[in-house]
């Protein structure tokens, strides 16, 4: 195979961290090429290194036969390669057209012609299959599915030789993906090379062809079969170690005490939706992206405002719309979003753990030094935050460290009720199997869960009962025992797939 | 026009009568005034510092000027610590800096009180400043006759006002209406704008929407009267009568011209502030006036506002200040 | 969207969210988004997105009808038109910065020290097209100073053009000796007094400067690249797109505006004065942001600015026509600019 | 952290993350945090983020010394300190908003409208006690105006205080009648001419309530949860907290800080008057942003906020000693300040 991009030995070291640490890769034409590694292996920096938008401080990058260097974004574009970053990367006030074609705008006498833009970005969008999404529709109108959806559009308006894809799957649902690998399949066959990474090993072996693994910055494994490799290697080399990826199962049947009772709850997206969690149970909720699982969580806790319905944590009312209420309560959310809505990006671990639970560590008010210090190390402890330093800045957490950060915030808090909302997404498998035992921990001390995910075997694995949802409709509820994958798979996507 | 340079002290410096010109000991004296970006400020000045050169046994020590009180304040102390022979302070507000001054006279240091005045008499040696209630009245009584002369009956009467903050616009404006009511007319339109050319502008072009019709129109300052008279000009207004305030250069060539409606301006001269600095002199040296009998400089010195028309422009053009 | 009128307001993007109007990918929006032309679609967004201010614009109108006979003459709102069209020029300049992320502090003095610089007698001997040069070039030098120091020397903003202002007054003051510079020019000073077909230069010139400002924020590459720097720097980085030189770019355009407004402000009050402009970065800003611009960047319409000027001009003349004391007239233009947003948000949450 | 200068000056998050000066996530972080004891760690951290200000203080002592005698005399110090202790008591109060997300234009005409109501006929004739109980009165009455409008009316920070700006400067004038209005009880003018071993009770006055709001933003509940909603108000809102109230009060805190200020200032020149304060707010929010807040939100030290404010006091008691013009003390003010930002900006990229 003649490889179309050669990477040997990057090394690149921000202040204090190196985050590549001698990294080799070879990527040949009409492959796709998967990267794996744990959260905070170094994916993300090497493909910032390809798209130029990072110095490497060491290393060799040979394109198409010949050495290269990319000293901007712009340096790469020109070369052939177009990139989609895992932070999304769209500007929320320009338009999809205008975000598929920025920094390539087609213009005559620097003003842009947006027809051309238009049409284009329609050309795509159909592509990829959504020829729903308007061209001229603002991009932060747009869910998050759909966002992800303009940023592939962006990618392949480029006609690059080489794509990367940084975890594009994170926010689309089953049928969005298949949509996607559909198109990489398309580019694979006109020659197109696809860099792919992704936490969903099954995905990888979907689509992937050869697979390069990172650890600690270094490539430990390249050029794996991407088909033939058994996961449990492809695991132990991500992690050092053999690492149990199964959900376990529950140890004893839920409680009697019913905590949590929702009652023909109603909101902006979503109506008549009923639900109880006893004590020690595990509800799931499963549906496509968009169906409305968030608001219906975000509602039962408060952060919502309701339009009709009652709350009720062990039989008493909650007044609505208010979380601090909820929380006093008893209730926890670790948002979807980790890092807008969960973490106070700028503060240390502990500062992030105690955030709920601040007063308990005050005395009229005032707080000792770093009172909240030791409690905090020992939930860090209880949940393996590696490292385990409640001092660290969270931000420089890796993506499954900082998800039990939020975690560890509840747990310090210890509410009767929590509700997790897409717990794993961008989390690695390691860290994965942690936050299930995790799950299982608490429903088995008779704290109330809710799940939401979009993986439906996630669902089905962790939950006692799943609801399906679909356009803000609870469509069934059932014990998790009694449905299958495919089954789901129908509800979710409603009669016309079926 | 402004852009010639300043002629020295607007030529208003005193002619040194009776023996007080003779020199007499050596004496330091300190100056602090607010820093405007006005020309009746500059020329305060200009004419202080030019004063001051005239006479060889005058040793004078200006402060930078500027707008912030807590400036100023810490400015005189350090004037008060080098111990002057004697103060001329033109305050930025007389209430805020009368403490200072019973400081520095508590200190032996004389202080002679430039226009604004503080709120004790023991916080200064002599007084000396422009009649502001007396300016009004000037202005009331010139369009009073004007328009008595005219016939005007119910005559709508404008004003524009300096910044209605200051003491010294309230004077003013209550002189003013006073002597049109010895006339039997009353001010129709009154605004206040900032003693900008800018904010005179604005003022004025909108009150001149407000009254169609005018006879008569008070501006209390001519360095915003230039951006009056140019809208004015713009709005293509010529039906009334203009009389500005303060006597700049610029508006006593205007009524020289006689081509604008401005027809006359009633003075409140920068040439105080020669006078300040000749009385600080005096008093130091612990001399009386010449031309008086008394062996002591008065407490309070008040000056007269004139009105300046075509008639007696050229008298006054000397002492105009440049805007 | 709600969000543009409450910004930083904590505990609102979540209400906001929940509100109504939120499409996703697969919903109905596509009915409202195929407008009819791209040119028509785009202004009357701008519109459509200040129907608050609008009404605010008529509230203000009746108001002047009912208290004051002349408020509804051709005179009178020729003189608000005239009385906005300085600041209105220099808040196109400050909507650029602002929507590109940035803040711009510095304009009302800068337009000071070019109105001096353009008035100097050394100037004027050169007659009005060196004066008009002059004034850009001091405006868009000191726009550069701006944007250099931002963009390469990695200051806030805020505290570069706070800077600035000092600065610029500094100097004014130093070449003006604290004096009004006369405009003895006639060319420059007929500016203000000559009228094409009843209406005055200045509004045409105003008009002019909003027309480029608009058809360049909209229509060209420059202007949407605006938004992409504002809205995720980030983003625009990795897109290619040239942030720095772009950012230092938005404070020359800040710059030339207040060029424009020197020569236009010599020409109405015939001076050139370091008093000029005093408190304009304020107004100008404010303007801004009641226009529905986000203060932190990458959203916002010209359109809404311009209302904004529009509002605050209108305000002062009906006070003025009233013959209202300044100390009324401050009490109330406070209440009225809070209870304008407050409408205007209203408004706004109720069209999707 | 190049961040904390840098802001939201675009295309520098991006040139951040590529270039030199991030800290990352491994880096130096733990070994700055691992220092001596906890409390000491924290006020060093104070310190220690802020040692390019310390320098630029040092620097401009070491002019101070070289250009005037009098600079280094105990009497010319206190003077500094004096002068520096009413801004200063206003930018504790404005370091609390700004790093709770928020703004506050309009703490110098709320301090000026605390001071006019505080020293009217009416209020000295009950005493001094009752015109502190005023002062502060108005002061937090104002700030929880602003409060109310911004987390519970949803309008934007920069606005509603801009606008409070503008009607507390009416409403003073009006109250005033636009006089200033002397201070006759000899208990408040006693404040400015008492001393104490050698010091002036209002630089105690200051070192008090920097003592006391230093405690509160580091030692409380009520600070910590003030980084917390301007880091993230979301995700502090996700966590429970009530962010409308918990911004409404910091409102609330500034505008009391306004309120002692209006005592001292009442003091320190024997009047109230509708004039004290103008554009305090620039200055104060220059001197948080200088001390390394972000304007942002969310991060920010008290110190550096007081170091700020030093700086810019230094800067003008040594044009006074040096006796500049003030045209040239502004040209060289605003030269100054951003070469002190500069040089802050780098010292902090020196030590990690
Ligand atoms: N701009 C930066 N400054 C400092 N450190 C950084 C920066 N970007 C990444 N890092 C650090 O470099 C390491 C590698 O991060 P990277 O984002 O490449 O991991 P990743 O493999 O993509 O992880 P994930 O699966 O969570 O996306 C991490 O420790 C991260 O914190
Ligand atoms: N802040 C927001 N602004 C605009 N639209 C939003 C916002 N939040 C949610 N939506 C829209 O509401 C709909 C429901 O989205 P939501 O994310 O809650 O669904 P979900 O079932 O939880 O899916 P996901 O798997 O993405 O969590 C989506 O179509 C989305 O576009
Ligand atoms: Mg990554
Ligand atoms: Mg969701």
């Amino acid at each position: 195979m003649t490889s179309l991009l050669t990477v040997r030995g990057i090394v690149k070291t921000f202040p204090g961290v190196r985050a590549l640490d001698g990294v080799d890769l070879d990527v040949a034409a009409g492959e796709v090429h998967c990267l794996l590694g744990q959260n905070g292996a170094g994916k993300s920096t090497l493909i910032k290194v390809l798209a130029g938008a990072h110095q490497p401080d060491a290393g060799e990058l040979t394109w198409a036969g010949r050495p290269v260097t990319f000293p901007g974004p712009h340096a790469a574009d020109a070369a052939g390669i177009a990139t989609i970053h895992q932070e999304l990367d769209l500007v929320p006030g320009l338009s999809v057209a205008e975000n598929v074609v920025l920094g390539h705008e087609p213009s005559r006498l620097g003003f842009t012609r947006f027809r051309d833009a238009e049409a284009l970005t329609r050309g795509l969008l159909l592509r990829l299959g959504h020829p729903e999404i308007p061209p001229r529709r603002e991009v932060g109108r747009l869910s998050a599915a759909g966002q992800q959806v303009v940023s592939v559009a962006r990618a392949l308006a480029r006609d690059a030789r080489l794509i990367v894809m940084d975890e594009p799957t994170a926010v689309l649902d089953p049928n969005e993906v298949r949509n996607l690998f559909r198109v990489v399949g398309e580019l694979t066959a006109d020659g197109v090379a696809v860099v792919y990474i992704s936490h969903r090993l099954e995905e990888i072996r979907a689509i992937g062809d050869r697979v390069t693994v990172l650890k600690d910055g270094a490539t430990v494994a390249r050029d794996l079969p991407a088909r033939t490799t058994p996961t449990a290697e492809v695991i132990r080399l991500m992690t050092g170690r053999p690492v149990e990826h199964a959900i376990p199962p529950p140890s004893a049947p839920p409680g009697e005490e019913v905590v949590l009772e929702v009652e023909d709850l109603a909101g902006p997206g979503f109506g008549g939706v009923s639900f109880t969690v006893r004590a020690g149970e595990v509800v799931g909720l499963a549906g496509l992206v968009g169906s409305g699982r968030s608001e219906i969580v975000e509602t039962v806790y408060g952060a919502r405002r309701a339009t009709a319905g009652t709350v009720r944590v062990r039989g008493r009312a909650l007044r609505t719309g208010s979380v601090p209420a909820a929380v006093r309560a008893g209730m926890g959310l670790c948002p979807e979003e980790r890092k807008s809505q969960g973490l106070l990006l700028h503060e240390s671990v502990a500062r992030n753990v105690s955030l709920a639970a601040l007063g308990r560590f005050a005395r009229a008010g005032f707080l000792g030094p770093d009172a909240e210090s030791d409690a905090a190390r020992a939930v860090l402890a209880r949940l393996d935050v590696r490292p385990a330093d409640p001092s660290r800045p969270v931000r420089t957490l890796s993506g499954g460290n900082q998800q039990k950060v939020v975690l560890a915030r509840w747990l310090l808090r210890g509410g009767r009720v929590l509700l997790l909302d897409e717990p794993t997404r961008g989390v690695d498998v390691g860290a994965r199997g942690e936050i299930y035992a995790l799950v299982r921990q608490l429903a088995e001390q008779g704290v109330a869960v809710v799940v939401v995910s979009s993986e439906i075997p996630e669902v089905l694995g962790l939950a006692d009962t799943v609801l399906v949802v679909r356009e803000g409709r609870v469509v069934r509820t059932a014990p998790a025992a009694e449905l299958d994958e495919g089954r789901v798979l129908d509800l979710v996507m409603g009669a016309a797939h079926v | 026009t402004s852009n010639a340079a300043p002629a020295p002290g607007g030529g208003a410096t005193a002619a040194a009568g009776g023996d007080n010109a003779e020199p007499g000991k050596p004496v330091t004296i300190g100056f602090s005034c607010p820093a405007a970006d006005h020309g009746w400020i500059a020329a305060i000045a200009a004419n202080a510092r030019n004063q001051a050169g005239l006479y060889p046994d005058v040793t004078f020590e200006a402060v930078n000027p500027t707008t912030d009180i807590a400036q100023q304040i810490a400015a005189v102390d350090t004037l008060i610590t080098k111990e002057v022979s004697a103060l001329v302070i033109l305050p930025n507000d007389g209430s805020q800096l009368t403490a200072l001054g019973r400081k520095a006279t508590d200190a032996g240091i004389p202080v002679i009180n430039l226009d604004r005045v503080f709120d004790s008499p023991l916080a200064y040696r002599t007084w000396i400043g422009g009649d502001n209630y007396g300016m009004g009245v000037a202005a009331g009584t010139h369009i009073g006759e004007q328009l008595k002369a005219k016939g005007v009956g119910n005559p709508v009467i404008g004003e524009i006002a300096g910044i209605d903050n200051l003491p010294l616009t309230q004077a003013r404006s209550k002189g003013f209406a006073d002597a049109l009511s010895s006339y039997g007319y009353s001010v129709g339109p009154r605004q206040a704008a900032d003693f900008t050319a800018q904010g005179g502008q604005r003022v004025a072009a909108n009150l001149l929407q407000a009254a169609p019709r005018l006879d008569a129109l008070w501006n209390h300052d001519d360095d915003q009267g230039i951006g009056v008279l140019a809208a004015i000009q713009q709005a293509g207004r010529g039906e009334f009568l203009m009389v500005g305030g303060a006597g700049s250069a610029n508006a006593m060539r205007a009524i020289k011209a006689d081509n604008t409606v401005l027809k006359a301006t009633v003075t409140y001269s920068p040439s105080m502030a020669s006078s300040a600095v000749a009385l600080a002199r005096l008093v130091a040296q612990n001399r009386g006036m010449g031309d008086l009998v008394e062996k002591e400089v008065p407490t309070s010195l008040t000056l007269a506002s004139a009105t300046i028309t075509k008639d007696n422009v050229d008298t006054y053009l000397p002492l105009g200040f440049e805007s | 969207m709600s969000e543009q009128t409450t910004g930083r307001a904590p505990a609102e993007s979540a209400a906001g969210a929940a509100g109504a109007g939120v499409t996703g990918p697969r919903a109905g929006g596509a009915a409202r988004d195929a407008g009819p032309s791209p040119w028509g679609r785009l202004f009357l967004g701008g519109v459509g997105h200040n129907l608050g201010l609008v009404a605010v614009l008529a509230l203000l109108a009746v108001v002047g009808v009912a208290t004051a006979d002349t408020f509804a003459t051709t005179a009178n709102l020729l003189t608000i038109l005239t009385s906005a069209s300085i600041i209105g020029v220099i808040t196109v300049g400050a909507t650029f910065v602002i929507i590109g992320g940035g803040i711009d502090l510095s304009v009302g003095k800068l337009m000071a020290l070019a109105s001096v610089w353009a008035t100097t007698v050394a100037t004027q001997s050169f007659g009005p097209w060196v004066m008009v040069f002059c004034a850009l070039a001091v405006g868009a030098a000191g726009g550069l100073v701006n944007g250099l120091l931002i963009a390469y020397g990695r200051i806030v903003p805020f505290i570069v053009t706070l800077a600035m202002l000092i600065s610029a007054q500094g100097l004014a003051e130093r070449i003006s000796g604290r004096r009004s510079q006369i405009v003895t020019d006639p060319a420059i000073a007929a500016i203000a007094t000559t009228r094409v077909l009843g209406i005055p230069l200045l509004v045409y010139l105003f008009a002019a400067v909003v027309a480029v400002g608009w058809v360049v924020l909209n229509r060209t590459t420059f202007g949407r690249r605006t938004f992409a720097i504002g809205g995720n720097p980030e983003a625009a980085r990795l897109a290619g797109l040239d942030v720095r030189r772009h950012t230092a770019a938005l404070y020359v355009v800040s710059g030339l505006c207040c060029g424009v407004a020197a020569i236009m402000i010599a020409s109405l009050t015939t001076t050139g004065s370091s008093t000029h402009g005093t408190l304009y970065e304020l107004d100008a800003i404010a303007a801004v942001i009641i226009g529905g611009t986000l203060l932190s960047g990458g959203r916002g319409t010209l359109i809404g600015s311009i209302l904004g000027v529009l509002v605050f001009t209108t305000i002062t003349n009906l006070f003025v026509l009233n013959n209202l004391d300044t100390d009324v007239q401050n009490i109330a233009k406070g209440a009225i600019i809070v209870a304008a947003v407050l409408v205007q948000a209203r408004a706004r949450r109720a069209t999707p």
